[in-house]
Parts: C-alpha cells; structure tokens; sequence
C-alpha cells in the first residue's frame, strides 16, 4: 500500500486573482516547488492561466524563484503584477 | 499611555509607506524643506473622474502591505543613496479612494534640480511597475475594473522585469 | 471698493507670474486638484543657507517684470499646449528671499505622470535660462554676488540660445 | 558747420550691470542701431566688455537684434544672461 505524504500549504491570492480562487485556501498536496503549484493551479481553474503566467509567488514576504522548495506551513501569495498609483 | 509608546507612535508614523487614511500631501509638503535643499519636486497621484471610457465612482486598492512597505523602504533608500537626496520620502494609499482624492505621493528634494525630479520620476515609476500594491475601479454603471496590470513581461519576456520611460 | 474693481483684483491675482510677497506654495498646490488630472508635480526651487562655500543669510531678486511675467506666460501657454496640461502655473519672486523660502514655484497636472514631469521640468529650465530675472546672493561674511548667469552661449555659439537637461 | 543730430536714448541696465553703469542714464549719441550701442557702452567702461558681450538689448519689453533701428525716445534695456530660479 502507497502512502502519500500530503502537505499543507496555505495559499493567499490578491487583485484580480480573486474573481478566480479563494482569497486564502489550504492546498494538501505533494506538491514542492512554485512551478508545480502554479501547474496545479492552472489545472484547477483553465480560465485563470494566463494571469498566473504572469504573477509572482512570495514566502515570507520575498518573492521566491520557480525552483524554491516549499516548507510544511509556508504561506505562498500569489502576486499578479501591480497596478497601484 | 507612557511617553516612550508615544514616541514610538511617531516612528512608525514616520515609516507610514502605505496609508488606509486619505494622504495629506499639504502636511507632506509643509514638513519637507531644508536649508540644503535648493529643489523640492512633489508628485501626487489622483483619482480621475474617467477611465476606460467610463465614469469612474472611486477606486479600492489592495496591497500586500508587508512587501509593499518593506519594497517602498528599499526604492526610497536607493534613491536617496544614488542621487544623494535631502529628503525622500513617499506614501500609497490603500482602501476606497475618492475622485481628486490622492493615491500616491512622493516628495524628493537635493541641492540641484536635476537630482529631485530624476530622483521622484524613478520613485514613482518603481512604485507603480512593482510594488504588490493594485486598483480596482469602479464605475457608475455599476460594474467594476481590475486596473491596468503593467505589461512589461511582453517586453521584457521576464516577469519582474520592468522598462521605465525615464 | 466696488465689485468690478474686486474681481479685477482676483483676475490679476490669477495672472500673478511675478510676486513681491513670498510664495504660498501650500495654498497653490491646494487650488491644483482637477476631476481629470491623474498625476500633479510641483517644483519649487528654495533657497539654500550655503553657495560658493559661504554661508548665505538671503537672496535679493531683480526682475525686468514686464518682460519676465510676459516670457513666463508664453512659455506656460506653450507646455499647456504641447502636453496638453490640466494645469499649468508659475510663480517667481523679487526682492529678499529668506533661507528655505520659495523663490520659484511651478505646478503642472495632466491625466498621465510623464507629461506632468516633462512640462514641470521644461517650464522650469526655461525659466531658470530664459527669463530676465536675476538673482544677487547675500552671505554671512559681509560680501555679495550677482549669481551664476546660465553659460549656454559657450556651447551654443550665440546669446540667447541654450541647452537644456530635459 | 558740421550739426550732429544727437537722439537721446534711455538706457535702463539690470543685476550686476549696474556695478558698471547707473541703474538708469541717458544717452545723447548719434548712435542708431544696438551694435554701436553695445560699442558705445564697451567704450565708456571697458570693463564691462565681458558682460555687454553676452547680454541682449530689449526695447519695448521685446529682445531686439543687432541691427534693430532706434527711434527717438526709445527706452533700450539691457539684459545680462538670466540667474533666475
């Protein structure tokens, strides 16, 4: 018998983002990298691909590379680009 | 209420970046003179009564608070450090904003003009390509916008790449 | 006083490019809000306690006014013109000016930030080469200085014409 | 008899011209255009050659060019390069 390891990671998208996920959710997945969450995203909701193309991924309040690797817990925001002023 | 939790009050008003109260840019621009500075150069962001071809009612604006203070801290510091400026400083609002009403401030001030304009020109232009700071607007025939998203990427083929026009 | 003299006065108040009584920056930056204006800079050029490595107690300015309230007002009706400015005033001293007080003020608006930064930036160059307005500087030491007349005709070849930042 | 027709000009000379010149003289010359002024003026203190040489001559509130015809009674301005700002 597989068991998977599913993490939590808890998920906080802004702006426009909003008309297409929660404002925060929990994702229990195994999933580790920013790539693979924003290929999961994408899966979960088609019509919001091509903001997330375009929107960045911060931990802790930095932006994070595709590559970073997720830590049980971390909060992920999810940054369309900005359109203050 | 103890004096030092007073003056620590004034501290953090003086690191105030991002504002759920409307900016008082006359108060901004009282305070900021300086007997090295010879240019004062004030930029103030306001709401238009159109856009997109409608009446806009207001805008709301949303911001990572954290990351947009800690980014504004950072833009400002570079600008001073580089164009060795006497004053610096600059303010976004956050939550409904009203028509006329202003949603970003920045005030630069140096010995010489060319450092204060180039200087707040710069500020501004980061403030409104990167901060995770965005505007919704909202118009009078009910419906509402997600505002203008820089396009950069298409330009620079990375996103968080930016080009200025300065 | 009658009515038609009051509104007189308010409508040369209006036109006022050459000020013997100091600057309220704060009061013109009050009146400069406009439904349709989405970026406002202001420039106002202070004086400074230290030049020429003396220290300054005040500046004295001369002015041919007739000349220099006609120069400013075309070269203002030029920069509303070619960046289609919301609002465009300009406002320069004569006599004493004290150590952080304005000597010149320059407001622009208009529905985007680049044009408000281009014609604020080009109006005051003009006026700091162009005008005939002269500054005599004051310092602590007892000794004055007519002050650093523009050196454009050294580059250019000819009197009058100059070069400009912008 | 040789009778010169002497127009009377008055100059008016602004900021630091005036460590050189009265703030306001008049001029009784048979001068008629503003290069022999500015020569006149070279000639009458040469040590304001440097500042004549790249200062402009208005009359009428208007800059005139080196060939511009006085009249009789004209008021002539001399401006020094502006230090405004």
């Amino acid at each position: 018998m597989l068991i998977l390891y599913l993490a939590i990671m808890k998920i906080q998208v802004f702006a426009v983002l909003k008309d297409f996920f929660d404002k925060e959710f929990e994702l229990h997945d195994n999933i580790t990298d920013a790539s693979a969450l924003r290929e999961r995203l994408v899966q979960w909701n088609p019509a919001a691909a091509t903001i997330l193309s375009i929107s960045r991924f911060a931990v802790n309040d930095e932006f994070i590379d595709n590559d970073f690797q997720f830590k049980e817990n971390d909060t992920i925001y999810i940054i369309p680009p900005g359109s203050g002023g | 209420m103890t004096p030092s939790i007073l003056s620590h009050q004034e501290v953090v008003d003086e690191l105030a970046y991002i504002s759920a109260s409307p900016l008082d840019i006359i108060a901004m621009l009282g305070k900021s003179h300086n007997p090295r500075a010879g240019a004062i150069v004030l930029f103030s962001g306001e709401v238009r009564n159109h856009s997109n071809g409608k009446d806009v009612i207001y805008l709301e604006y949303e911001a990572q608070e954290k990351m947009a203070s800690k980014m504004m801290e950072e833009i400002i510091a570079e600008a001073k450090n580089k164009w060795q400026l006497t004053i610096a400083v600059a303010v976004h609002r956050v939550g409904k904003v009203a028509v006329c009403e202003s949603a970003v401030a920045v005030i630069t001030a140096s010995p010489h003009r060319h450092e204060a304009f180039t200087a707040n020109r710069y500020i501004i232009d980061r403030i409104k390509h990167e901060l995770p700071i965005w505007k919704c607007e909202y118009f009078q025939d009910g419906s509402k916008q997600w505002g203008g998203n820089c396009n950069c990427h298409n330009i620079t083929g990375e996103v968080g790449k930016h080009v200025y026009n300065a």
